[in-house]
């Protein structure tokens, strides 16, 4: 401001004040705490603090044989665990050089892509309520109740499957897994047009989220943002294409993205992204293979001196594992790659300069999970 | 571009970086002094301009902290892993968060979990540990009076 | 002025459709299922709580306290003791198996890995106690009985399933 | 016999004729008794001021329930069906929980501001239940500046969740009654130019004219778009979704009501929903013709009316996510207020020259 206030302006004392969200707020998804700078409703800056709920994932890691790893990769991003499993799996796999048979390849990618699809309706649903849409979340929860029980046939549990093992699968397909699949297939793609209207393309939702939370390509690229997140971006870059692993170089399929880097690109990218997973899952099932699901491993596994790192495309983004060996029954050093970290930290720069309600929509738009961050 | 083209350009700029080649991906180890424009020149030539993680490897056989950066190119698709070797007794190192954002957090995690000083630092607070913890947890020979050893089973 | 009544008119047609699904809804049946009435039905690989059933030939468990599920375990939920004979000499037969739910991941490892089947995660869910205490138990001593199941189900279970 | 049959039809579809019987009946009966009438008008006044009270408890329950079940139906859920049949008293369960809940107030808090919060909301919803006209001479005092009467007193209940919001010295409660000031504030101003539409086209400001000045139909078909502006603007006015911003549980927790428990919650809670009822009353009266209607008795018709428009508002709130702050602020000023001198205008020029 050019010219001088009056004196009886200037006394007036406005003062910024600190706020607080979390660790116990029902929008931070989990025990994430922002420190929040306001001056009004408007964002001066963000801290978030975290680690609440920081449980040594990579110390237990050293302590454990390498099969009795895989049922705590789950715990860590709960949402994904199928895609948390096939990381680690591919890993020592390839450490120990083993090839896995096709049918297994296969369900892994089914299970996979399953598992994204169910990631992404928790995270419609959640948005929705952060959003303040509450009816969206229980329609949404119909398909993933399917999909839950479609898991809970296949691997016995429904959250945190432990479903892959090295080399395989310990058990087959059970055959009204199918059934259930087609069932699905067929009517999830209406449903998803349907949620669209009821929440993407409504007008008071893209006036609260077109514009809000950019963040350019350069600063998402600099940050290690991966995943839908960074897709909204309009960056083009996805594991499933960039490095196949598995049987991913057999499907056709598009890589979504966004134009702006707004939060709505970032949700429309997610949208997408479960009707291309629906596409693969249909191929999938259309070109499963016979033949074995495991293949053969030793029974004690003992990978030879040597360092891998593997990553998979996740419902967030990149989750890689980078694996030590030293020939020992037990990994020298895991240090696992979660995307919700890396997204997390891009959260300053997307925030200053919007309101205490884009807070929420930005951080539902990146779909954080923290026990991930924290691991 | 393939692993031995990156590494042939690699050398023709920083001679004597020490190399091996594991699952298609490039392992290089460099220096500490030279760590920070081998990245600026890989990230600003070579496009390598995704950091995927960085983290510590304790190796107290060896009396060493390893330092690792894995580094990933979303134009060539290529993937590169940096090494440094650092002094375990006092493990200091340049921070690269201002070559790569992502390595701010990725830095104060190693930092509290090996106890790595990242130099020039924005923010060298703790991350994910309880303010008042002490020593780091990933070192190998890390021990706290509440750990209880695993049950030996025969 | 033109895009003005024209963005007032399309929000109001997106916010019209909005309110045309949920009242369709409206007039479908409701998902819910009445809990404590209505109880969901287990799949067959379902993972509730580790149990070890009495197979009824035998009259007992098939364990033979060989450790194996206990090296698999990723928790050390489980613990074994063999049972000695006068001699103080070892039997294969489990003196106890002591099974802490309280730590238990219900990852299936253990059952996996055994080889006499002796051992297999139950159809229970409701698995909520009082008292941490009661989350130890002794499978050995409770001498559980698979409930609506015959003979030794558990054992060829998977073999049940048609497979594809 | 007939002469209470006919009473008793009175009571029920003309109900202004009975009550002055008992009104009358009864002066005469104190006369008798040679105390001074006053009292005895006092003792009615008391009398009606708990039928009121009584009406908006258990009005308060009902359409609590009724919004549980309609929030349920929609959303593929049963709602509550545990106590009573349909789960009819669920709600009073709910209020026998609360009451007996401990009311805790907070060490820090303002303790005057703290107390009035409640109070004023509470009161001033109250009030307007003076000039609500249930029926047929079913109304307490038909002032022939009804419709400023509401509209100064529903303002009233700003300054209760100002109150509420500073004297919990919690920040998330302050920003929350800070947004409702801003937002009631501006959301009155459609409200305002609206109800001026129904009182040019009706030409009083008595509620009792106005129905009796609206064709069968009611206004509404005169009127689609002050209909519109006026659910609305009165759904912004009561801080229901999708304008719930003061207590926006996604981003201030609760907003003013974080730190309430107990009656002081109950008390909120009541509150809101009697002022939905109001806002559906309110419809009702100003465009759909209020307690006329055939067969039924006028009481009846007037509730049935009323929860039409309660029903819109639930459906309303029910589907949309919440506005955000600045644009809930742009779309009063630039839209709602716009359209509505628009429609005023146009409705004095056709008033004028029809």
């Amino acid at each position: 401001m050019a010219e001088k206030l009056p004196a009886s302006l200037e006394k007036l004392n406005t003062e910024e004040y600190l706020l607080n969200m979390g660790p116990q707020h029902p929008s931070t998804h989990g025990v994430l705490r922002i420190i929040l700078k306001l001056d009004g409703e408007v964002i001066k800056d963000v801290v978030p603090v975290m680690g609440y709920i920081h449980r040594g994932m990579e110390k237990m890691f050293e302590n454990r044989k390498y099969d009795q790893i895989i049922p705590f990769t789950d715990r860590t991003d709960y949402l994904s665990a199928v895609n948390n499993n096939f990381a680690y799996v591919i890993g020592v796999e390839k450490l120990l050089g083993v090839v896995v048979p096709e049918r297994a390849e296969y369900l892994r990618v089914i299970l996979a892509e399953l598992n994204r699809i169910m990631s992404h309706l928790l995270w419609l649903s959640a948005y929705g309520m952060d959003v303040g849409a509450f009816t969206p979340l229980l329609y949404i929860f119909r398909e993933r109740e399917e999909i839950i029980a479609m898991f809970e046939l296949i691997t016995g549990n429904r959250l945190t499957h432990n479903a892959f093992r090295l080399g395989g699968f310990k058990y087959d397909v059970p055959k009204t897994f199918f059934e259930k699949l087609e069932k699905f297939i067929s009517h999830f793609a209406d449903n998803l047009d349907e949620y669209e209207t009821l929440l993407i393309n409504n007008v008071i939702f893209k006036s609260r989220t077109v514009g809000v939370g950019v963040i350019t390509k350069a600063l998402a690229l600099s940050y290690g943002v991966s995943g839908p997140s960074l897709r909204g971006s309009d960056i083009k870059m996805d594991v499933r294409r960039d490095t196949p692993y598995s049987a991913y170089s057999k499907f056709v399929f598009e890589i979504p993205t966004g134009k702006n880097g707004d939060t709505w690109d970032r949700c429309e990218v997610r949208m997408n992204e479960m009707r291309q997973s629906l596409s693969i899952l249909q191929q999938a099932m259309q070109g499963f293979p016979q033949g074995d699901i495991m293949a053969k491993i030793p029974k004690i596994i003992k990978p030879p001196a040597g360092e891998v790192y593997t990553a998979v495309e996740g419902p967030r983004g990149e989750v890689g594992f980078y694996i030590i060996s030293d020939g020992t029954e037990k990994p020298y050093r895991v240090k696992m790659r979660v995307p919700s970290f890396s997204n997390l930290s891009a959260l300053k720069d997307m925030t200053v300069g919007f309101k205490i309600a884009d807070v929420v929509a930005i951080m539902g738009s990146l779909d954080l999970v923290i026990p991930e961050i924290d691991r | 571009m393939t692993p031995v083209e990156i590494l042939e350009k690699i050398k023709t700029k920083f001679p004597g970086v020490a190399s091996t080649e594991a699952f298609g991906i490039l392992n290089m180890e460099t220096e500490q002094n030279k760590l920070r424009p081998l990245l600026v020149f890989l990230r600003d030539e070579l496009n390598f301009d995704f950091m995927n993680f960085m983290t510590g490897v304790d190796r107290p056989t060896e009396n060493i902290i390893e330092v690792v950066y894995q580094l990933f190119s979303f134009t060539t698709k290529a993937s590169i892993v940096i090494r440094v070797k650092l002094d375990r007794t006092k493990p200091e190192i340049e921070t690269v968060s201002d070559i790569y954002r992502t390595a701010e957090w990725h830095e104060r995690e190693a930092a509290e979990m090996f106890g790595i000083v990242f130099l020039n630092h924005p923010d060298p607070r703790i991350l994910l540990l309880p303010e008042n913890f002490k020593g780091q947890p990933l070192k190998k020979d890390f021990r706290h009076p509440n750990m209880t050893p695993l049950p030996e089973v025969k | 002025m033109l895009k003005y009544i024209k963005d007032i008119i399309t929000g109001a047609i997106t916010l019209l459709e909005g309110m045309a699904i949920t009242f369709k809804y409206m007039f479908q049946k409701p998902i819910t299922l009445q809990y404590p009435e209505q109880k969901a039905q287990m799949t067959t690989r379902f993972r509730g709580r580790l149990v070890m059933p009495v197979d009824e030939e035998k009259g007992d468990n098939r364990c033979t306290a060989c450790n194996i599920c206990v090296k698999a375990c990723p928790n050390y939920s489980i613990a074994v003791e063999r049972l000695t004979d006068e001699t103080g000499k070892p039997k294969p037969k489990a003196a106890s198996f002591t099974y802490n739910m309280g730590t238990c991941m219900f990852c299936n490892l253990c059952v996996e890995v055994c080889p006499f089947s002796a051992i297999v995660m139950s159809e229970e869910y409701e698995l909520a106690v009082y008292d941490r205490k009661s989350l130890i138990k002794d499978l050995v001593a409770e001498k559980y009985k698979l409930k609506g199941r015959k003979g030794k189900w558990w054992i060829s279970k998977f073999k049940d399933e048609e497979q594809v | 016999m007939t002469a209470f049959m006919q009473f008793l039809k009175d009571l029920l579809y003309d109900s202004g004729k009975a009550f002055g019987l008992i009104y009358d009946g009864g002066h005469k009966i104190w006369a008798g008794f040679n105390l001074p009438p006053l009292t005895l008008d006092i003792i009615f006044l008391l009398i009606a001021a708990a039928c009121a009270a009584a009406f908006i408890a258990i009005n308060a329950l009902f359409i609590i329930w009724f919004e549980r079940k309609i929030s349920a139906r929609m959303q593929l859920r049963r709602g509550p069906n545990r106590v009573g049949i349909f789960g009819i008293f669920q709600t009073v369960a709910d209020t026998i929980k609360l009451l007996i809940k401990e009311d805790i107030t907070p060490k820090a808090v303002d303790k005057l501001a703290f107390f009035l919060g409640p109070l004023l909301v509470m009161t001033s919803t109250f009030m307007v239940f003076l000039v609500m006209p249930f029926g047929k001479g079913l109304i307490a005092a038909d002032l022939n500046i009804g419709v400023i009467y509401i509209l100064a007193v529903t303002g009233l209940t700003v300054l209760g969740l100002l109150c509420a919001g500073w004297g919990s010295n919690n920040k998330y409660s302050l920003i929350g009654g800070m947004r409702s000031a801003a937002q009631i504030v501006s959301y009155e101003i459609p409200n305002v130019l609206v109800m001026l539409t129904i009182v040019l086209l009706s030409g009083s400001m008595k509620l009792g004219d106005i129905i009796a000045a609206q064709p069968t139909v009611g206004y509404v078909w005169m009127q689609p778009v002050a209909f519109i502006i006026f659910l609305i603007a009165s759904n912004a006015e009561i801080n229901r979704g999708p304008f719930d911003l003061p207590e926006a549980e996604s981003e201030l927790v609760s907003g003013f009501i974080t730190e309430y428990s107990g009656m002081k919650f109950a008390f909120f809670f009541l509150a809101e929903y009697t002022n939905l009822f109001i806002a559906g009353a309110l419809g009702a009266v100003l465009f759909l013709g209020g307690w006329t209607g055939p067969v039924l008795p006028p009481f009846m018709w007037f509730m049935i009316k009323s929860y039409f428009v309660v029903f819109l508002l639930m459906w309303i709130r029910w589907t949309f996510p919440r506005i955000r702050v600045d644009h809930l602020m742009e779309f009063a000023w630039k839209v709602l207020i716009p359209i509505a001198l628009l429609n005023l205008v146009v409705t004095a020029f056709v008033i004028k020259f029809h």
